[in-house]
């Protein structure tokens, strides 16, 4: 059994329309090497499901995203996400505008195969008010709660970015933070992970082991992808890279910026990319925010 | 007799933001931005040693990381505390929130999402993110470095993303009695919602300011709490662990200007 | 022409279990108990490659952990599976275990809990453990050391713990699609529920057993599988992979007396 | 801020009726210090919530259960808890048979706040026949699926043994399995630890603070008690005691036995008990169990 498979690999399994979920949080560890993959592509109408970092706004600069499932985009040190900004602000997105909490307790309902889990969390905000297609449940016991029934998210796919991989489909986590990789992974019927490192079969003491989040039968393709989360960051390797993502941000107050931007870093490919950014030497060697 | 000291504007809302977290106990302390987080660390130093928290990535501390670069320092952590862990204690309810949003009504509702329109906004700004969850959840507070009728809007805020104390919000059956919004700290005074069926009052104005200038500058009608009085100044003690805490000075950066506490003559 | 080599019934029944996951991919193959563990381990070493297994404790190996004791060794791992990923698994279906109730009944209804009533019940057993869970959920088999009308048991079980093909327990609105009783390894035969309805049947018997004998010790009908045969006999490569991962003999204390796959002459 | 108390000091804290939560698994990391502390103890009509290992059998030997909230109790390597059985047969226990999942989803719950979880682990079985108060939910959405709704199980007292803690309530579960001690913590409106170590404030690196499963301010006591698992086992410092196991377990075969066990091994206290069982030299030494 080998998963191993290109990024171009990946993005051939993607179909117009489907709904694909990204692991990460803002400006970090999130697919770009996938996502740059997808920006080369035709595909289009796509249901993005993430913590909106800078792959929302590129897929919404690049006009693939229909809908978006999501609670915020943001790049953190920089708090407002340009892209995602201007095209929220074109009227052009459905939008499913979700407390984070209620995000991934959606995910989870999906892994487990349970159509909705309840919480309170969105009750009596604008959020139940503008999606009427989300439910309330009252509890049957004596208490008669009224709660919201968080429908659950399944996804077609799930982008993820880890620091290691075999190709069997075991990955590991090893930044201070897993995030929610493994509630995505599992929500969708496929997840394709990119990792920093892919080793043929992992062996790994005890202690090494506790990095391994999700299970290896929900990845169906693993992709050598050194630095491939750049410009976000990937704890503990590499920081996220704030020269670029100043540049990304210029690009959408700029006339025909987002070609700029496609052409100066994107078209010609991820090696070209790198090159463009200073080599693995540079992006993997960005020093880690500190807050 | 007090010591005469001078303090910035932005020290004078730190140690108000500070008096949020007072009699708490052992909650999660999140202060999002330069302010809260400087006043949540300057209460855990001080009136709340119980209080729980991060280093603003996924560990707990018990002593408050200083703000920006440390060089070389690694701080000794006392406890785990990544995003996933974040929405026990929200849940659970034992955090208190300092966060800043973009509009905030007269029932305390929140928002952070977009200006305008739903569907094609004026402006769009974060989303949501976790206001709905933690405003239902757990005790919040506020603050706003720039206190106008922008922020303070005359209606509801244009997306209501975190729960207040409007009554047409809630149904019958939705447990309300897990929320509670304690101060709004901004640039002019320090406000509660302790006022009959929650209305906000004004409890201290900062010096120099009038009540006056703040309800002008504020889109709906605010009450005076019965003991308004001037904003409590820091004091030498609580300026040393500030600048302790903060000593890249990131909280010159806060205000526009920079302005002293203590205001100019007109 | 066929090698003949010499095996346990034990042996047959290892490799009976490990049958069940043929044809799985990848799921998490939990074999509960010696034989099922064995039955596990050689499906993953030949024609499962790709079946997840764990050391039995909190994390998962690509090959199979011999039984027992181990000296120094210490195993490599691929991943982690602790008790809390275990339900992750479950839930997700991605599971398929192998378990030995305590009473089985014609629609594959299992009980771990209590023999006879159950508030004052004959025996306490286990308890319900995971069951119910488990049951509705993923795939299951079931081991039977010692098949009897005790186990085979002629109504419902004492207390149903594992759901089953019974209508009268599933109600509308209820999902019976996620679950799947594969195979019942037993001393005496191999049984599935592919008869209509999901009736048993035996698919196979054991060397020197009739279908009458196991007809006899189990109490409710049974049907005959079209292709009824003998249960295969271990290969000589078969039984190299069984005694390396069982070095210490434990499938030798698993069926009493120990007695050979090809049974004495009466 | 200092949490640090004796055993005695947790349970007098304890009420008859109480429901107190247990963490570990079967023979595993149970908190048996204190739970020989309330077999010294008058305590009585407790409700016992636990993964069941000798606590259960124990507490129930004591005749100090009057409800037990359980998927199983157990010794593992001897299957069967010799007690639990007992008295399970004798008809004297209330009892709420869970499935393990459903167990475990019920404390979330409680800790969550919700009145109940929705999960369809228990239908079709004797577990909802059997506990008509387990209320079915249908599912709002077009599925319409009926699941059942796991009532929130909340607890008065959550008692849980730890490998280090220090006096602010912080602790590490550094074995290779956590269990649900945090769900069991959580769930609960006051958690006691015990821990093999007590530290008067940690100063961890980024990799020991992993262990930290739960939040300090669930915590309201922590009595430090070396070998306070055993006769259970506690990952990675010490296996189970299969012997002190297997005297145990004679003592339900026995007229009089418990009694016995009692004046041998419990009346006399924790000093004595270890005395008892080769000193903290040999218990802290017990070989972990291999399988």
């Amino acid at each position: 059994m080998n998963k191993l498979m290109t990024a171009t690999d990946v993005v051939a399994q993607l179909r117009d329309g489907m709904t694909i979920g990204f692991g990460g949080w803002g400006p970090r560890r999130k697919p770009m090497a996938i996502v740059r993959e997808i920006l080369r592509s035709d595909l289009k109408d796509l249901t993005v499901v993430a913590y909106g970092g800078p792959e929302v706004g590129m897929l919404c600069a690049a006009g693939k995203v229909k809908k978006l499932i999501f609670g915020f985009a943001t790049l953190d040190a920089i708090p407002l996400e340009p892209w995602y900004r201007k095209v929220r602000e074109s009227g052009a997105l459905e939008l499913l505008e979700l407390d984070e909490g209620m995000w991934q307790w959606g995910l989870r309902a999906a892994g487990m195969r349970v159509p909705f889990l309840p919480t309170r969390c969105g009750l009596a905000t604008d959020v139940t008010k503008l999606n009427p297609e989300l439910k309330t449940i009252t509890s049957p016991y004596d208490d008669g709660e009224v709660l919201l029934a968080m429908p659950a998210l399944k996804l077609d796919v799930a982008l993820v970015h880890v620091n290691a991989a075999d190709q069997l489909g075991n990955t590991l986590i090893t930044g201070g933070d897993p995030y929610f990789d493994h509630l995505v992974a599992r929500a969708a019927d496929a997840c394709y992970v990119s990792a920093e490192r892919v080793e043929e079969r992992f062996a790994l003491t005890a202690a090494e082991a506790r990095f391994n989040t999700f299970e290896r039968y929900l990845v169906k393709g693993v992709v050598h992808a050194p630095c491939g989360a750049h410009p976000t960051a990937c704890d503990p390797e590499y920081g996220w890279d704030m020269a670029h993502l100043k540049r990304y941000v210029a690009s959408a107050a700029e006339d025909g910026g987002w070609q700029a931007y496609m052409d100066e870093f994107v078209t010609a490919g991820e090696a070209a990319y790198q090159d463009k950014n200073g080599g693995v030497e540079r992006m993997g060697k960005l020093p880690l925010p500190v807050f | 007799m007090s010591d005469k000291v001078e303090f910035s504007l932005a020290e004078l809302m730190i140690v108000a933001a500070s008096e949020a977290w007072r009699g708490d106990g052992e909650v999660l302390a999140s202060g999002i931005g330069v302010i809260p987080r400087l006043g949540a660390s300057l209460a855990k130093l001080t009136h709340g040693p119980g209080l729980l928290m991060t280093d603003s990535e996924c560990f707990l501390v018990e002593d408050p990381i200083p703000l920006g670069p440390r060089g070389d320092f690694v701080p000794k952590y006392s406890g785990s505390m990544n995003f996933e862990r974040v929405f026990e204690c929200v849940w659970g309810g034992q955090r208190h929130a300092m966060i800043g949003p973009t509009q905030i009504d007269r029932y305390g509702q929140t928002n952070l999402s977009v200006i305008g329109d739903y569907k094609k906004p004026k402006a769009a700004i974060l989303g949501v993110r976790g206001l709905p969850g933690n405003s239902i959840n757990h005790i919040n507070s506020f603050i706003v470095p720039s206190h106008s009728k922008r922020v303070f809007v005359e209606g509801e805020v244009d997306m209501v993303s975190g729960v207040g104390y409007n009554p047409a919000r809630w149904e019958p059956g939705m447990r309300q009695d897990f929320m509670a919004i304690r101060h709004i700290v901004t640039d002019l005074c320090v406000m509660d919602f302790e006022g009959p069926e929650h209305a906000i009052r004004v409890r201290s104005l900062h010096p120099g300011v009038s009540f006056d200038e703040v309800q002008e500058k504020t889109g709906f009608p605010l009450l005076k709490a019965p003991n308004l009085g001037e904003t409590p100044h820091p004091t030498a003690a609580q300026l040393t662990l500030i600048r302790r805490l903060d000593p890249h000075d990131l909280r010159a950066a806060q205000l526009k200007g920079n302005p002293p506490g203590m205001r100019a003559a007109a």
